[in-house]
């Protein structure tokens, strides 16, 4: 039972963290139709910026700012170089630049820091309730991640910035006619998006090892948790990490764990076929 | 035949016979190693266009069909010894038959939706097959050398598929070209612009949906099959290799979309080119970046893609290659 | 009188292809002007030209005196300066109420959101009834009554509008061409681009009247309106 | 001939291993290239970036083949990729002298050019399960989990069905795909099957994951024996978590092994050390030892001729500072390594830091074993 | 009287708890031009749609020309010839005119091969007048012209009936003339018309009879004189047709 418990708990913790990292993808994909391909790099980069904050001594929790600022300017300037010329370009173009931004940053962060694995070595306790074990880092990690998202949620659908956003997401050239500065706008949701992304790099640095490929993994979990949770919406993309995390936790303990990606994709295909647009309901 | 007026027609013919003789005029095996890639490629890229650039679906787990047809072939070949022939053929059609089963399910899916489900479906195939012991799991099948003995030889087995496999490239080539011109690929195209429309209009969307993923799934089966025997081994990260699947749409939007050659002459240059990175030693540190700069300029200068710009720049060309 | 918009010579076009040719054109403060002509002949590309949506190739486009050519769509709205374009380009995932707060965003609309709001909701009492439905699924018409609500929301110097009663009932665009005809008593200057030439010449003092993308005519509406070849010729009245 | 893998996911163990043949082409070179037949042969080496990509590799092999004409291979890392270049050396008679790949199955497909130089999958965690058992012969339940990979499940499988030969029960027998670096669920599982001791694991980056989250939640194992990982001395970084993990290991710098011909284990650590600044890791010893292999057949056969190399490898019979090498010569099975065994480490700690001690097989032993580890 | 084209049985279409169409009955008779008016929202395009089959109606039955096609899907009533446009319209944008128009050729209820389907287009097209345009890319028509096009492909699909919404919006007057003369045309074809619209000249003068909806429900029907004098039509849609007449002539006095 105990262990039963401790599967679904880990799962959920691990699941919020998924969210967050799938928030940075939906948000891009909601606002200016964008599948960042470079979303997984972008993760995998975050981790890379906290563990040099780490390196000169910041403590990882700390470092969590300067990256999170760091991820913004990165996220604009890619913007501004590789997405802005193509945005209102024929569709899909974006696949194509971001793909080549995943590349790019991948060359050179292999030419920095190779493909070897490299960790944040800090010091974590370890809790014990009931024989529930689980470490400060996953429980830091799984509250930011919700503080982030529902800090998301209100500046989307509370102030006048964040409705900009959504507007503009909706009809470019409207929200221009009604003074709203849309590549402005769009800049400042790609930096969101992808400080998004990089805080769930940093987050999940804290977590695990990882490699400047680490990326990829989470990118697939991002693209499952920001569809089940319905393109484009913030807080389904927390809930579909969560239902991710939450599949991974609670079938692990009856089956063998090499089955739990199948049944994963198997559940997130099977959901699409009954909610076309996600769970909780996302842009067409 | 119409089809033998066709300038295009005829292109596509000689094009597939110098693929097909050149390296064999100087026996030159590092020349069919690299000719063999580009012309995977161009089968991949060419089916996947089906999909993205006339039926407006983008298929981001293309590579499912490849790997299934590496699967069935290594495996009736290997556990059954049917002959390398017949199991393509039947891989081929098996897996055709399945993408059909399954186009009907996602492809009500629209948009990004689609295209991530596609994700969806190679992944779970994946891990499927990691753990399907009939396959031999994560190991993977491997093919006893004595089955290329059988062949006449390693050496000229390898040659045979190589063949083959330029066969199916330009049979690939022949579909695009033809779906294009047919009743059928203008159905596909009212798709692509506005489905709604296009069933209004009378256009039975969904069977047509499901026949071109099925249709687009039946020759990169046959060279996934053909492709792990020459390689005499398939194991699940190389069969459903997602990564491949999407340079495959790089491929497709690099040389132009919808278009009949351009996916073929994306194609062809990705693997010249990122071939040709590796292999010069003063690039090869950097070879990721300057793809990733080469890919971005592109994008940004020639939106339409290589074939997209030439038409622009030369409308003539267009009559004569589409 | 003065000019609150001007255009000198506007030249612009689509990729390749030229559509207007030299419009110049003047649109004075407090009054409502009409721009009307065939199908094609470049009224919304006037429009867009005088947002900056489509740049001018040539000529230059002046509001309140100042040289507003080369600044941006959403400059122009922060000015005042605002159109309701045609095929409305509703944000359609939002609801009606949040469309109409967009209609608010730049500074100086701000400050007026509800009394504005109010004023929007008495004009199109649907609009209220409606306010949580996403714009997305609304009938054609009350689209239309969005459109000019949420232009209205943007407390306007100068208000165009593209295809006023497009779509619209009989009863209902009546009773929008009252409704201008109130702001305009109120002080709004009002620039508009109307099929229903007969209507729209009755209520507006001036009109112009575009062909191929060069001004054919203009003058005083009820001229015009009386003008046998431009009743002919253009207006098949 | 080869590829390296300098980018992708085996770039680390790759370089590693192209570091040793570099190493052992300039020893070759400075002592004038190898004799054979009354010549001298100098080592040029050619090699290309396979991105640790399947696709690359036989692309590349033909290429070193037919156009930069190299008389011999060696094989990229990992038994995946040599598979694939198998076919091709095979194709042209090239010999492959297979180095990073511990795959037995490759070696079972009838090729009669490639020759292995580890100690191959089945016999990489036997030892481990010997050395358990004699540490603790009360203990009854041991956990099986590994990387699902063609190498890891091998030595998976291999282990669990000795294990079961010696009495023990395997509590679980469970694979975890290559990119998971999450271990929670499974070391939940761990715990609740009651199992004292986990052999498993499969490359470095996830054995280094599995080492620390198993420290981390506090898993309660008497020990714990991971492939590949703790044999890299970046294992250290893990710091506490580290301490006590056992690994069986193809070499170890510390070994004692009496040469019959080349460098000593000692003087190859030193020339390592002297050219790279650090200690060399197996995968360099295995690289140094596929040319070193291919340099004592060529000098057997006294020519470069492709068929008495072969012959001379055939019946090579050696120990050299790598250990003793062996080659099957049984059609069903040719070119398996047979000579070589793996030793033991295990990270221990020695005046505040964390270092690797050689803890089995007993008689070359550095350190004794701890146990239990916790 | 001819026999019945199209039955329209107690239709009734939810969105939620919204009735955008609610409980509808009304005939329509071969070869006649039916009109369909009612204030804005009052649920004609939805009620388009249930006909045609883009939405399943929640209740009723449709019934074309004897055949029950309640609930199939656009493409088979396309098939059975049936066709419509757009009130918004939705050419193909980035092919030409005359590929629009095969596609609805080939499509339609005659199922034609790629070569008829081009002839018919063809004729089409110069019926209609966009013979002019046939090459130009569907996206870059003006409004006018797209919804000819519209109305273009819904005929090259040889339907018995035709459904048409709002054709006439946008159209400045020069060419509401000339699209009246098509639709008058396409009458003389024998293809029985429904259409909705809002320029009152226009279906007055066209419709042999109308239906007036007003918040989903039946308000009239009848003939154009009886629906124009029906005050409570007067009240909910018409309001002071001659307000701009009146207009202009107080000004001149
Ligand atoms: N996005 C576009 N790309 C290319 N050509 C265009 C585009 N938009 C309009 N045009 C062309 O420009 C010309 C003028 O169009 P515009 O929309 O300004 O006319 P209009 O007077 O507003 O017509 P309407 O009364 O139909 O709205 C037309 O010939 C049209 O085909
Ligand atoms: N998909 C939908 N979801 C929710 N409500 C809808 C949807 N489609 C239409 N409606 C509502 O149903 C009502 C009828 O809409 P419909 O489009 O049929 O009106 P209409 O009579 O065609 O009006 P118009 O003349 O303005 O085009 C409207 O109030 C509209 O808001
Ligand atoms: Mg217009
Ligand atoms: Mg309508």
């Amino acid at each position: 039972m105990v262990e039963i418990l401790s599967s679904v708990m880990d799962g959920l913790l691990i699941g919020l963290v998924y969210g967050l990292a799938a928030i940075g993808l939906t948000l891009i994909f909601g606002v200016m139709d964008v599948v960042n391909l470079a979303h997984g790099a972008i993760i995998a980069l975050g981790m890379f910026f906290l563990y040099l904050f780490f390196g000169a001594g910041l403590h990882p929790y700390l470092a969590l700012l300067p990256v999170a600022v760091l991820g913004f300017i990165f996220g604009v300037i890619v913007y501004q170089i590789a997405v802005r010329k193509i945005i209102s370009g024929p569709p899909l173009m974006s696949l194509l630049a971001t793909f080549a931004v995943s590349m790019i940053i991948i060359g050179v962060g292999t030419a920095l820091w190779s493909t070897s694995p490299y960790n944040i070595n800090f010091k974590v306790t370890t809790y014990n309730f009931f024989g529930y074990t689980v470490t400060s880092a996953r429980l830091v990690s799984a509250v930011a991640a919700v503080l982030v998202t529902f800090g998301l949620y209100y500046f989307l659908y509370r102030t006048v910035l964040g409705k900009a956003v959504r507007a503009v997401a909706n009809n470019r050239e409207a929200a221009e006619l009604m003074g709203i500065p849309s590549q402005q706008i769009l800049a400042i949701t790609f930096g969101i998006g992808t400080m998004l992304a990089m805080l769930s790099g940093a987050l999940i640095a804290t977590l695990f090892p990882f490699t400047i490929l680490s990326g990829g993994v989470y990118e697939l979990k991002s693209f499952v948790a920001s569809v089940l949770g319905g393109l484009g919406n913030p807080t389904g993309a927390l809930f579909g990490g969560i239902i991710l995390g939450l599949i991974e936790g609670s079938v692990a303990p009856f089956i063998q764990v090499s089955w739990t990606n199948v049944i994963e994709f198997v559940i997130f295909v099977g959901i699409l076929l009954f909610f076309p647009t996600g769970l909780f309901g996302g842009r067409k | 035949m119409k089809a033998l007026k066709s300038p295009f027609f005829w292109l596509i013919l000689a094009l597939t016979a110098l693929f097909a003789f050149y390296p064999r005029l100087g026996n030159n095996i590092t020349l069919r190693e690299t000719l063999v890639l580009s012309a995977v490629y161009i089968i991949l890229a060419s089916n996947l266009n089906l999909m993205i650039g006339y039926t407006g679906y983008v298929n981001f787990g293309s590579i499912v069909f490849f790997g299934l047809g590496g699967y069935f072939t290594l495996w009736l070949v290997g556990a059954h010894g049917w002959n390398v022939y017949a199991a393509v053929l039947f891989a081929g059609f098996i897996t055709s038959l399945l993408a059909m089963a399954l186009g009907f399910g996602i492809l009500r899916l629209r948009g990004a939706y689609f295209a991530l489900a596609t994700i969806g479906v190679n992944e779970a195939v994946k891990d499927f097959v990691s753990n399907f012991d009939t396959w031999g799991g994560s190991e993977g099948i491997f093919l006893p050398f004595t089955t290329y003995k059988a062949m006449g030889g390693a050496g000229k087995a390898l040659w045979t598929v190589y063949l083959l496999i330029i066969l199916v490239m330009g049979i690939s080539l022949l579909l695009s070209w033809y779906v294009k011109r047919s009743k059928f690929g203008l159905g596909l195209f009212a798709i692509r612009e506005d489905e709604d429309a296009a069933i209004v209009l009378g256009v039975k969307a969904p069977k047509y949906k499901a026949l071109i993923y099925s249709l687009s799934a039946f020759l990169p089966a046959v060279a996934g099959g053909l492709y792990f025997f020459k390689n005499g081994s398939v194991v699940p990260e190389e069969a459903f290799n997602l990564h491949l699947s999407i340079e495959s749409i790089v491929m497709v939007m690099l040389g132009g979309q919808g278009t009949v050659s351009g996916p073929a002459v994306g194609a062809f240059l990705y693997e010249r080119l990122r071939g040709l990175l590796l292999t010069t030693p003063s690039l090869s540190n950097f070879h990721l970046v300057i793809a990733g700069v080469l890919l971005l300029l592109i994008i940004l200068f020639a939106p339409g893609g290589l074939m997209g710009w030439l038409y622009k720049k030369w409308p003539r060309i267009r009559e004569v290659l589409e | 009188m003065s000019a609150v918009l001007e255009l000198t010579g506007v030249e612009t076009g689509y990729g390749e292809v030229q559509v207007l040719w030299g419009v110049s054109m003047q649109v004075e403060q407090g009054k409502m002007t009409t721009l009307v002509g065939a199908n094609g002949a470049g009224k919304t590309t006037t429009m867009r030209a005088i947002m900056g949506v489509v740049h001018p190739w040539k000529g230059t486009v002046r509001f309140q005196g100042q040289d507003v050519t080369n600044l941006s769509a959403h400059d122009k709205a922060q000015l005042g300066l605002v159109l309701v374009p045609e095929g409305r380009q509703l944000f359609s995932d939002m609801t009606i109420e949040e469309n109409l707060a967009m209609g608010a965003y730049s500074k100086r609309a701000r400050q007026s959101l509800d009394a504005n709001l109010k004023k929007v909701y008495q004009f199109f009492p649907r609009l209220e009834e409606r306010k949580k439905q996403k714009a997305g699924t609304l009938s054609g018409g009350e689209q239309q009554m969005l459109a000019v609500g949420r232009g209205l929301m943007a407390d306007p110097l100068v208000l165009m509008i593209d295809e006023l009663s497009l779509g619209l009932a009989p009863v209902l665009a009546q009773g929008l061409f009252a409704t201008l005809k109130q702001l305009k008593d109120a002080g709004m200057t009002i620039f508009l681009v109307e099929q229903n030439v007969y209507l729209a010449l009755a209520l507006s003092d001036y009109a112009y009247v575009l062909a191929e993308g060069r001004v054919k005519i203009e003058g005083p509406s009820h001229e015009v309106a009386h003008n046998d070849e431009v009743r002919e010729a253009y207006l098949g009245i | 001939g080869l590829t390296v893998s300098k980018t992708g996911k085996f770039n680390v163990e790759s370089v590693n291993q192209l570091n040793g043949i570099k190493l052992w082409q300039k020893w070759v070179n400075d002592q004038g290239g190898i004799a054979a037949g009354g010549k001298h042969y100098k080592v040029e080496l050619k090699f290309y970036d396979d991105e640790s990509k399947a696709q690359r590799v036989q692309q590349l092999y033909s290429r070193l083949i037919s156009q930069d004409k190299v008389d011999f291979l060696i094989s990229p890392y990992s038994s995946g990729l040599t598979a694939k270049a198998a076919i091709i050396s095979e194709q042209y008679g090239k010999i492959m002298v297979a180095t990073g790949a511990a795959s037995d199955s490759i070696f079972k497909l009838g090729y009669e050019n490639v020759f292995q130089v580890y100690t191959p999958a089945s016999r990489y965690l036997t030892s481990t399960v010997d050395m358990i058992k004699a540490a603790d012969p009360s203990l009854k339940k041991i956990a099986v989990v590994y990387e699902d990979s063609k190498f890891a499940k091998a030595v998976a499988t291999a282990a669990r069905d000795y294990a079961k030969k010696l009495g023990l029960d395997v509590a679980i027998f469970e694979g975890y795909p290559p990119s998971t670096t999450d271990f929670g669920p499974l070391i939940n599982k761990i715990k609740a099957s009651g199992a004292g001791a986990l052999i498993g694991g499969g490359h470095y980056s996830d054995g280094a994951t599995f080492a620390r989250q198993l420290y981390e939640q506090k898993a309660p194992l008497k020990m714990i024996a991971l492939l590949v990982a703790p044999a890299s001395d970046e294992f250290a970084q893990l710091g506490d978590a580290a301490l006590g993990v056992a690994a069986p290991s193809q070499w170890e710098p510390l070994v004692k092994y009496t040469q019959s011909c080349g460098p000593s284990p000692q003087q190859f650590t030193e020339m390592y050390e002297k050219a790279y600044g650090k200690e060399p890791a197996y995968r360099a010893a295995g690289g140094f030892a596929a040319g070193l292999i291919l340099q004592k057949a060529i000098m057997d056969a006294g020519s470069v001729d492709a068929a008495k190399v072969r012959a001379a490898l055939d019946n090579l019979d050696i120990t050299i500072f790598f250990g003793k090498i062996k080659f099957s010569t049984d059609p069903a099975s040719h070119g398996l390594q047979l000579g070589h065994e793996m030793v033991q480490i295990q990270w221990q700690k020695k005046d505040g830091k964390l270092v690797k001690e050689i803890v089995w097989p007993l008689a070359a032993k550095t350190a004794k074993l701890i146990y239990p580890i916790h | 009287m001819k026999s019945a084209i199209l039955e329209v049985k107690s239709v009734t279409k939810a969105f939620g708890g919204l009735l955008a169409v609610d409980d509808v009955t009304f005939t329509m008779f071969e070869g006649e031009i039916l009109g369909l008016i009612g204030p804005n929202g009052a649920g004609k395009t939805t009620l388009f749609n249930v006909i045609n089959g883009v939405y399943k109606p929640t209740k009723g039955h449709i019934v074309f020309a004897g055949q029950d096609i309640t609930g199939l899907p656009p493409y088979e009533v396309v098939n059975k010839g049936l066709s419509r446009t757009h009130q918004i319209v939705k050419p193909l944008n980035e092919m030409t005119v005359i590929e629009n128009v095969v596609v609805g050729a080939c499509f339609g209820s005659e199922n034609l091969g790629l070569e008829p389907a081009r002839r018919v287009a063809n004729e089409v097209l110069e019926f209609i007048g966009l013979d002019k345009y046939k090459d130009e890319l569907a996206g870059k028509l003006n409004i006018a012209l797209k919804k000819r096009l519209e109305v273009a492909r819904a005929l090259a699909a040889n339907p018995k009936l035709l459904l048409l919404d709002e054709v006439l919006a946008g159209l400045n007057p020069t060419e509401v003339g000339k699209m009246l003369d098509v639709i008058n045309k396409i009458r003389d074809r024998g293809i029985s018309i429904l259409m909705i619209e809002h320029i009152m000249q226009a279906i007055m003068s066209l419709s042999n009879r109308i239906v007036v909806l007003n918040f989903g429900r039946k308000l009239a029907e009848g003939t154009p004189d009886e629906v124009a004098n029906d005050p409570q039509v007067i009240e909910a849609y018409l309001g002071d047709p001659e307000m701009a007449k009146r207009i202009l002539e107080e000004e001149e006095a």
